[in-house]
């Protein structure tokens, strides 16, 4: 039987995975996919936990994650075209006047 | 036994498609197998119950999101293959392991409770999409709303950043630079 | 079919709603103003702004405290108002700012006051709930705004810190979105209330601890990101940087109140259960702030960087506050920020009027130490004021900070934990040093460079506005009576 | 006039703020006028205190934080009355023999704002108020040291700013924590000096409490090793930043041992007696040995403020009224002592630039009048008998015999050691042949130095011949004091030590 | 009787005062004119006090005014007359007098001659509240205040420069001024020590308070009070090993020297012993340790003077010497000869300085006795004078030093102590030999001062003239014996010889006398015909060890000045800056240097910064994971 935990730890890995990206993508483009990966692991949680509760919160809380992360997208690429434009590259490793 | 065999492959598939995301050095590859994922994900709503969390997943992820992703790899001609420095940092995969093993120990728990009472429990009868839209037109109507400033927001600013007016900028101008600017439009 | 649900306008108690109804609508005015007719000047969004502010004010005032609202969603207690009113006030402060004698690009948006004001709405929608829902989409529309009003600034050093900030924001929010998904797996609900009875009643089973200690860390770090606890801070600096002065002060008082309120409620509830094991966190997360802050602040050549440094500092001091989970340190917390608004403010906003185009002292640093040496001999009107606001953030009495400082170390020293008191007052000391720098190269050190550009920016709202931060500075004592049961009232009202 | 310390606290404020207003030529003539009015009011509250009245004088009490229990409340006794006309009156001859151009009109305003604050600490009666002051009195101070200073000068203000607002800082939590005691037992917050007064403490917390107020304290005294901020301030101040440094700020230090540490914790200072005791016979010896070695004529008087203090610090922890009432009356007298002599050293600095023994010798042929009046200071300082050096002196190693015989001993030592460094001070400056040609022309003291000057020089043969009138309210108080502790000592042990005069017995 | 007392008191400070107003002037004559009438008018108020007090008996007992009053302790301005007192105030001002007149032709070339007298009478005044003060306080104002106008004055010519002790031993007069003062002040301590044990049991400083509780206190306290206050009178009176001040003290004008230096305030530690009898008595142990150091320093200090060429200095020995007599006296319990030893003293001694003063006028301020010789010819009063000064002292009768010091020979005779009394024989002969050697080879023998152009004449008339009363004195003295004995012995004990020294009394006279004669003989048979140095000798050891002072200056300047120098320095440069300064720096630096690693992590590279949020949340992750194991 697949039980909540059996969704928790995937939603755990999945979220590592997403941690693993954020950590050490560069090119900040792929970086946010990995944020959208971290988004989905803890939607699949409350996914879960909303279907083993028998209660609709989780599906709520899911729902209003989707929109953050599609809100947070158009400003990213909003961010990144601004910065691309003065830039030329999305190499985070070029992002560093500010220091110290 | 289906819904094991489905939640086995759809887990596997959607860490493995995920791994390639955070791993792969092709930004195509990436892209492709993040929206794969996600629509993994959504099977995954499917059989949780969520069918509408699964529609949104994919309209909005797998449609909306990734489509924007599409456009903005085109705009920043990324599509061919990323030279990224330095980023075989052992500590990452240190963390992002300590992260998997703890999450594990935390989720492999008798994390359920008991003798919940569902707050919020889907109405007799109602489809899923149903029940989802009565409780999120009464008890979370005022985060809806929100959300809807929130994507105002969003826009606002894709806008006002993507937009025309940035590509000069006044903070560093000098006054008679500005006033000339103004001159010529 | 479904049977149709019936809610009595009653019943959801609309008027909870209405100051964030003020702040948005107002943005949306704002918005339309633009559509219909471009091309008007700033001066019109900012005081129309102002008195949108001004209502919105004035609506949080005529709240009562202990309201729910909406379903239950809105939680009108007296953190909410008191946090709501500071947030505004501090908006208010700030956003005359905008009137300079130079063009600045962002002040040529009138989408940057629609914004502005969303942001607004934003926090004051997380400070009034205690639903973890709308607490997180309040976050992330203040902070996509934010985001937004600091790239505006338009330079690179802008977008550097737009974009430093927002992705470690969205890492936050992963954070956060993941705490809430375990504390919603282990009560099944996502309000605090519930989450309290509920997690009481588990609290017992051993197997689960990890659970409700991991939720607790994961949320931790979302909020030790917004609130810029060490080592969640290393954006706070360069953000500061990047961005325009006045924002950057906004930014060290608004966001964080806001986050304070939530961790308060966040935490508080953990702590009230009795997991000493968040209040031990937190303690020794916000000692390591202060005292890692302070030091780094040290070393800075940069004011900004330095009162970038120092904020953090701060926010490691307030923290502190919320670990005692006692009701006068809850007081203290507002009663720190409420002083510390005006002062921070002000020392900003001086920063703001001496601000460059050019880097005229320093190829990096819009305002480094030597900008400001022998201040007093140029403008000593101007090293006098700057003097003071220093003397008040490092808590020289009878400035405003100092009151804050006392209570809150009254506070930890009234909870038994005087170790701390002692820490922050050691820490005080380290952070008098670097404010005693720029004293120091205002007062005693001979003028560098060309002496008549440094208040190059300055207007008439920008001196009336350090005005106003300057009395209320100075004058704090007087009104440090009616501040302190105020919001002694309103927070132990509200039972924190 | 009940309200003549508010207005003692806040005329000079009041006026530094107009000051802003004055013209720069005509600063000098404010200040000193300012400064004169402020001395005259001092009197004014001199004669019109009660000298047989032991307890608080002239009260005010306005609360300003009822919830947090702050009030405004000042009051004095015979224990500050004395230190607040001296605080006036030696800003008042300081600024007059200032001989200072440069931005003379910022030094004023300094001045007088650093006024208030000293004069506020010492009329204190609510802790916040109290604390509130002491730290306002660095920032004034900080800016003299540091404008008008030496080449070192930034290093020494900031040391001098950041050492005693560390000390200090740990003393808010000891006030606090104070109030917390004092809340958690009355159940309403104060913050006011006498209510605290009340409190009786188990010994462990007196301890820690007492720890904590002698950090703040010990700095400012400043006791060994906490000294070393003193030689750099000393050394890098102007001359009216170190007169004013060495005659009113030092003494914050001790009279918040007697304000605070004694009557709040009885028997935690009898039972720190001794460290202190031994810390205080360092200082007297080491710092005596060390002004001994310097070169710098400031340099010896700054080290032999740090000397004198010690004999204060024992005279306050004699537990007899000999003991106290003699540390307060070597306040006075060291303030205006160690007062001329900075001011003395300022002279030669303005003629000759330099303070080194080494560029002098044979003053006293070419500068007689500038000799006699040093010489005069000179035996004031070592404590001859006759000048208002030696009644101090006296009586806290006569009350100090009490507790230690040793401890008198090596104490006493200091009438050795002081006369060695003074002598040798005196001798290689005044003494022998002018060996350097530029000393030859050196003009004799002005008038305006002599203004300055010579009402010190009558001070001080007229307290050393007769002490009385500020002995007498001094041991009124101090009577009261140790009646006071004595009653409120837990132990037997303690109440033994702490020796009340004959006649307070009597009166039981 | 009341106004004697304070003319006697206060005409010396008017004095001090008057002349100290034209201190910074030039030279007037009515400065000295006045300061001496004032003086004389001292003397003439205490001889009619003393007059009053042996009329009637009693002491008078004024009280000026209130001085300190602190806690138990109250200390009035008191002052006593009483037959001690008052004996010391007639001596005091009668010398002082003398010495003031002696000024105004001593001083005659001084341009600080106002100055001189304003020192000089501030000196008498504090002498005088020295002897009559009612309380140990009151002794200790005028103890310090003799002891800084002592300063004041040796000082006197300040600006003379450092010498190398090996040119001149005293260095310079600001040096021993400053020696004088500190050494004095080392012994102040110890008496401030004395007072504070009485005050502490007794509760008074009052002479007559105190000395009526002495039965009841501890013996261990009374010890104590004792030996600190002796350790006061050894300073003061320049006892061994506190001794060397006082030949240094020699730099300063020869007045200051007959005055304070031989007369007055030297034998202020024989008066404390005298005045404080009652203690003394009481312990024995202390006042025999008194007697013994006193022999001792008078055979040690006559050593010294045997070989010296030093005018003054030789005179100074013998002072020191002469003092030790009169411990000795004190601590055997005879404190009325100590004190009638102490006032012939002053009249013999006063006189020889004087005398001595004369000859360095003559010589310009030559010392060295080798470059005199052949004086009496243009000295011929001074010979009379120094020669009846010398004999007085050589103890030769009828003079005044023939019954004083017999008395106090006898004195240790009759205790049993034959010790001391073979010592203080012995140190009889060595004085007369010294003090002849010194006026032989000044005023007799060959004209040695013709080599270096000196032309000397005699002083002044009006000099000579106002020394006749220390003349005179120092002839009869000796014949008040009796009636001061029976004056003086109203307060103090009195002292008689026991029967059995009684009868061998002419015996010990003659023993005494045929020492004393032995000297005087010697002396001139080495240098009655002029000066024959033997190189033999002094290359000698024991020669080279006096000359030297037993090397006790320099084991100072060794053993105590470099050592604390060097330590002073060594806790300066070392332990001040070094030690204490620089760990307030180092934790300075250590935050520094923190602040400044740690900003390291700051890199401006946003990877690091979210490694950093990572790492703190996996952190904080396992932390919590830890944390329930723990329990």
């Amino acid at each position: 039987m697949i039980g909540l935990n059996h969704y928790l730890i995937l939603s755990g890995l999945l979220f590592s995975i997403g941690l693993v990206g954020v950590l050490r993508r560069k090119n900040l483009l792929m970086l946010f996919f990995a944020t959208e990966v971290m988004l989905n692991a803890a939607n699949i949680a409350f996914a879960a936990a909303s279907h083993f509760y028998g209660d609709l919160t989780g599906q709520m809380f899911a729902f209003f994650i989707v929109a953050v992360a599609a809100s947070e997208v158009a400003v990213g690429l909003g961010l990144l075209i601004v910065l691309y434009k003065k830039q030329g590259t999305l190499d985070l490793d070029d992002l560093a006047t500010m220091k110290g | 036994m289906y819904e094991q065999i489905a939640f086995y492959l759809f887990s596997v598939l959607t860490v493995g498609l995920f791994l390639v995301t955070v791993l792969s050095s092709n930004i195509l590859y990436a892209m492709t197998s993040l929206a794969a994922g996600m629509v993994l994900i959504s099977g995954l709503f499917f059989l949780l119950g969520a069918d509408f969390l699964g529609v949104v997943q994919l309209i909005v992820y797998v449609g909306a999101v990734m489509a924007l992703y599409a456009f903005a790899m085109m705009f920043f001609d990324a599509s061919k293959e990323i030279k990224e420095k330095n980023t075989s940092s052992s500590l990452v995969f240190l963390l992002g392991g300590l992260m998997a093993v703890l999450l594990v120990l935390m989720f492999a728990a008798p994390i359920l409770g008991e003798n919940i009472q569902a707050s919020y429990p889907p109405e007799v009868g109602a489809t899923n999409p149903q029940a989802v839209g009565l409780v999120l037109f009464t008890k979370y109507l005022i985060p809806f709303e929100v959300a809807a400033v929130m994507l105002l927001v969003a826009m606002i600013a894709g806008i006002v950043l993507a937009g025309k007016k940035m590509d000069e900028s006044l903070t560093t101008m000098d006054d008679e630079e500005v006033t000339l600017q103004k001159d010529k439009k | 079919m479904l049977e149709p649900i019936s809610v009595s306008l009653a019943s959801l108690n609309l008027v909870t709603l209405a100051p964030m109804l003020v702040a948005v609508a107002g943005g949306l005015i704002l918005l339309i103003i633009d559509l219909i007719k471009g091309d008007l000047h700033k001066s019109l969004y900012v005081m129309l702004t102002i008195l949108i502010l001004f209502v919105d004010f004035g609506s949080v005032m005529g709240l009562n405290v202990n309201e729910r609202g909406f379903f239950d969603v809105m939680l009108i207690d007296g953190i909410a108002i008191i946090s709501q009113l500071l947030i505004l006030a501090a908006s208010m402060l700030f956003i005359p700012l905008a009137l300079t004698s130079k063009r600045f690009h962002e002040y040529s948006y009138p989408e940057f006051f629609a914004l502005f004001l969303f942001m607004i709405a934003g926090f004051q929608f997380m400070v009034a709930s205690d639903n973890l829902i709308l607490i997180f989409v309040g976050i992330e529309t203040a902070s996509l705004s934010l985001y937004t009003l600091i790239a505006l600034h338009n330079r690179y050093n802008s977008y550097e810190a737009a974009v430093k900030y927002f992705t470690m924001g969205a890492l936050a929010a992963g954070f956060y979105a993941m705490g809430s998904a375990v504390i919603y797996a282990l009560t099944g609900s996502v309000e605090l209330y519930q989450i309290a009875e509920v997690l009481q009643s588990r609290i017992s089973e051993s197997s689960v601890m990890l659970a409700v200690l991991g939720g607790s860390v994961l949320l931790l770090g979302a909020f030790a990101f917004k609130l810029s606890l060490f080592p969640f801070h290393t954006w706070t600096p360069d953000v500061y940087e990047g961005a325009s002065a006045p924002l950057a002060g906004y930014m060290s008082i608004v966001p964080k109140v806001a986050a304070l309120v939530v961790a308060m409620r966040i935490f508080g509830l953990y702590i009230d259960l009795g997991v000493e094991w968040v209040r031990i966190a937190i303690l020794v997360l916000s000692v390591l702030t202060m005292t890692l802050a302070n030091m780094m602040a040290l070393v800075q050549d940069d004011v900004k960087r330095m009162l970038a440094y120092s904020s953090i500092s701060h926010v490691g001091f307030v923290m502190a506050a919320i670990a005692l989970d006692t009701t006068k340190g809850n007081t203290g917390v507002f009663l720190y920020y409420a002083l510390y608004m005006f002062t921070n403010l002000g020392a900003f906003a001086m920063l703001w009027i001496s601000r460059h185009k050019n880097r005229v002292f320093h190829k990096r640093f819009d305002h480094p130490y030597e900008k400001f040496s022998g201040l007093i001999k140029i403008m000593p009107m101007g090293a006098v004021v700057m003097a003071l606001f220093m003397l008040s953030l490092a808590g020289v009495p009878p400035f405003s900070v100092f009151w804050g400082k006392i209570y809150i170390m009254s506070a930890a020293v009234d909870a038994g934990y005087v170790w701390l008191a002692v820490v922050m007052g050691l820490n005080s000391a380290i952070a008098a040093y670097y404010y005693l720098k720029l004293v120091v190269y205002m007062f005693l050190k001979e003028p560098e460079g060309n002496d008549d550009t440094i208040y190059y920016n300055t207007s008439k709202p920008l001196m009336s506005m350090i005005g106003i931060a300057v009395v209320a500075t100075v004058g704090s004592v007087f009104f440090m009576q009616p501040l302190i049961s105020y919001i002694f009232y309103m927070v132990s009202a509200s039972g924190y | 006039m009940e309200n003549i310390l508010s207005v003692l606290i806040f005329f000079p404020a009041v006026a530094g703020l107009l000051g802003f207003v004055v013209d720069k030529n005509s600063a000098r003539v404010y200040g000193i006028s300012v400064a004169v009015v402020e001395f005259l009011l001092s009197l004014w509250l001199w004669m019109s205190f009660d000298g047989t009245n032991a307890g608080m004088q002239f009260v005010e009490i306005i609360p300003l934080v009822p919830d947090f229990g702050i009030s405004y409340y000042v009051g004095v006794d015979g224990i500050s009355l004395f230190i607040v006309v001296m605080a006036a009156l030696m800003t008042m001859l300081g600024m007059i023999s200032m001989n200072i151009e440069k931005d003379i009109k910022n030094m004023v305003i300094s001045l007088l704002f650093l006024e208030m604050t000293m004069i506020g600490v010492f009329v204190a009666l609510d802790a916040i108020v109290f604390y509130l002051f002491w730290e306002l009195s660095l920032v004034p101070m900080l800016y003299i040291i540091g404008a008008w200073g030496g080449p070192l000068r930034i290093y020494a203000s900031v040391k001098f700013f950041l050492y005693t607002f560390s000390g200090s800082l740990i003393m808010l939590v000891g006030m606090l924590f104070m109030a917390y005691l004092y809340q958690s037992i009355s159940g309403v917050w104060s913050f006011s000096i006498t209510d605290w007064y009340a409190l009786v403490l188990p010994m462990n917390y007196q301890i820690w409490l007492f720890l904590a107020f002698f950090i703040g304290f010990a700095v400012k005294v400043p006791m060994f090793p906490f000294h070393t901020w003193l030689p750099y301030a000393h050394g890098q101040a102007p001359t009216i930043g170190s007169v004013i440094l060495a005659a009113v700020l030092l003494k914050m230090g001790t009279y918040g041992f007697v304000r605070f540490s004694l009557p709040m914790f009885p028997d935690a200072s009898t039972q720190m007696i001794m460290p202190i005791a031994v810390l205080s016979i360092i200082m007297i010896i080491y710092t005596a040995m060390v002004a001994y070695a310097q070169k710098d004529i400031k340099q010896v008087i700054a080290y032999s403020s740090v000397s004198h203090m010690g004999v204060i610090m024992l005279g306050i922890f004699a537990m007899n009224a000999e003991g106290i009432g003699g540390s307060i009356f070597l306040m006075l007298s060291h303030g205006i002592v160690s007062g001329a002599l900075f001011m003395l050293v300022g002279v030669i600095y303005d003629r000759r630039h330099t303070k080194l023994m080494s560029e002098f010798g044979g003053l006293a042929s070419v500068m007689p009048k500038y000799a006699l009046i040093f010489g005069i200071m000179l035996m004031a300082s070592v404590g001859l008998p006759l000048t208002i050096g030696f009644v101090g002196e006296f009586l806290v190693l006569l009350g100090f015999y009490k507790v230690s015989v040793i401890g008198t001993i090596l104490a006493g030592t200091s009438v050795i050691v002081g006369a060695i460094y003074m002598l040798s001070l005196y001798k290689k400056s005044f003494f022998g042949p002018v060996t350097n040609e530029e000393n030859s022309k050196l003009a004799d003291l002005d008038a305006k130095e002599l203004v300055a000057l010579v009402p010190l020089v009558v001070i001080v043969i007229w307290l050393g011949v007769y002490p009385k009138p500020v002995l007498g309210p001094i041991d009124n108080s101090v009577k009261a004091l140790l009646g006071f502790m004595h009653e409120k000592a837990q132990t037997t042990e303690v109440k033994e030590i702490i020796t009340l005069s004959k006649n307070i017995k009597e009166a039981k | 009787m009341e106004k004697f007392v304070y003319i006697a008191l206060f005409a010396p400070l008017v004095s001090s005062l008057f002349a100290g107003l034209f201190g910074m002037t030039p030279k007037k004559m009515f400065v000295g004119v006045i300061a001496s009438l004032l003086l004389a008018s001292s003397f003439v108020a205490s001889a009619i006090l003393a007059y009053h007090v042996n009329l009637t008996g009693s002491g008078i007992h004024v009280t000026l005014m209130d001085w300190i009053g602190a806690g138990d302790l109250k200390i009035p301005f008191g002052f006593i007359v009483d037959q001690v007192s008052v004996s010391m105030m007639v001596v005091v001002t009668l010398v002082s007098t003398v010495v003031h007149i002696y000024s105004i032709g001593y001083m005659d070339h001084d341009k600080s001659f106002n100055r001189f007298f304003s020192y000089l009478s501030a000196f008498v005044f504090s002498m005088l509240v020295l002897v009559m003060s009612d309380n140990f306080a009151g002794l200790f104002i005028g103890w310090e205040g003799v002891g800084v106008c002592s300063w004041l004055l040796i000082g006197f010519w300040y600006h003379k420069p450092d010498v190398s002790p090996e040119i001149n031993p005293s260095i310079s007069p600001s040096w021993a001024a400053n020696e004088a003062f500190i050494v004095n002040r080392i012994a102040d301590l110890g008496m401030l020590i004395g007072i504070f044990i009485l005050y502490w049991n007794v509760g008074s400083l009052q002479y007559d308070v105190v000395f009526a509780e002495l039965p009841n206190l501890a013996n261990g306290v009374l010890v104590a009070a004792a030996i600190a206050l002796f350790i006061g009178a050894m300073g003061k009176s320049a006892q061994f090993p506190l001794h060397t001040w006082l030949t240094d003290a020699m730099e300063g004008p020869t007045p200051v020297s007959a005055l304070i230096h031989a007369a007055t305030m030297v034998t202020a530690g024989v008066f404390l012993v005298i005045r404080a009898h009652p203690l003394f008595m009481m312990t024995p142990e202390v006042s025999y340790f008194i007697a013994s150091l006193g022999t001792f320093v008078a055979i040690f200090a006559a050593s010294m003077a045997l070989v010296n060429r030093d005018l003054k200095r030789i005179i100074a020995y013998s002072t020191l010497s002469q003092l030790g007599y009169m411990f000795a006296a004190a601590g055997l319990g005879a404190y009325w000869i100590a004190l009638f030893h102490l006032a012939a003293h002053a009249f013999f001694k006063a006189l020889l300085f004087l005398g001595a003063g004369n000859v360095m006028h003559a010589m310009h301020d030559e010392l060295d006795i080798f470059k005199m010789g052949g004086l009496k010819k243009a000295m011929r009063w001074t010979y009379i004078y120094m020669g009846v000064a010398s004999l007085a002292l050589a103890g030769i009768p009828p003079l005044a030093g023939f019954f004083s010091k017999d008395a106090i020979i006898e004195t240790a005779f009759n205790e049993g102590t034959f010790i001391l009394w073979a010592i203080l024989v012995v140190t009889a002969g060595m004085t007369a030999f010294y003090s002849f050697r010194q006026v032989f080879l000044t005023f007799e023998g060959d004209e040695r001062y013709k080599e270096f152009g000196i032309h000397p004449h005699e002083m002044y008339k009006f000099v000579l003239i106002a020394l006749a009363p220390l003349g005179i004195l120092a002839v009869i003295a000796g014949f008040f014996q009796k009636t001061f004995q029976g004056f003086v012995t109203d307060l103090l004990p009195n002292y008689e010889m026991s029967e059995h020294t009684h009868h061998l009394a002419m015996i010990l006279g003659a023993v005494v006398l045929v020492f004393a004669v032995g000297g005087i003989a010697l002396a001139w048979i080495k240098y009655g015909k002029g000066l024959k140095r033997n190189e033999k000798v002094e290359n000698g050891f024991f020669y080279k060890l006096l000359k030297n002072q037993y090397y006790i200056p320099q084991f100072y300047a060794e053993f105590i000045s470099k050592p604390y120098a060097m330590i002073s320095e060594i806790f300066w440069k070392s332990v001040d800056m070094k030690i204490v300064d620089a760990t307030v720096d180092a934790i300075a630096k250590t935050i520094h240097t923190t602040g400044d690693s740690t900003r390291k992590m700051q890199t401006g590279n946003l990877s690091n910064y979210l490694n950093w949020m990572g790492v703190g949340v996996v952190i904080l992750l396992i932390a919590a994971a830890i944390t329930p194991m723990l329990g």
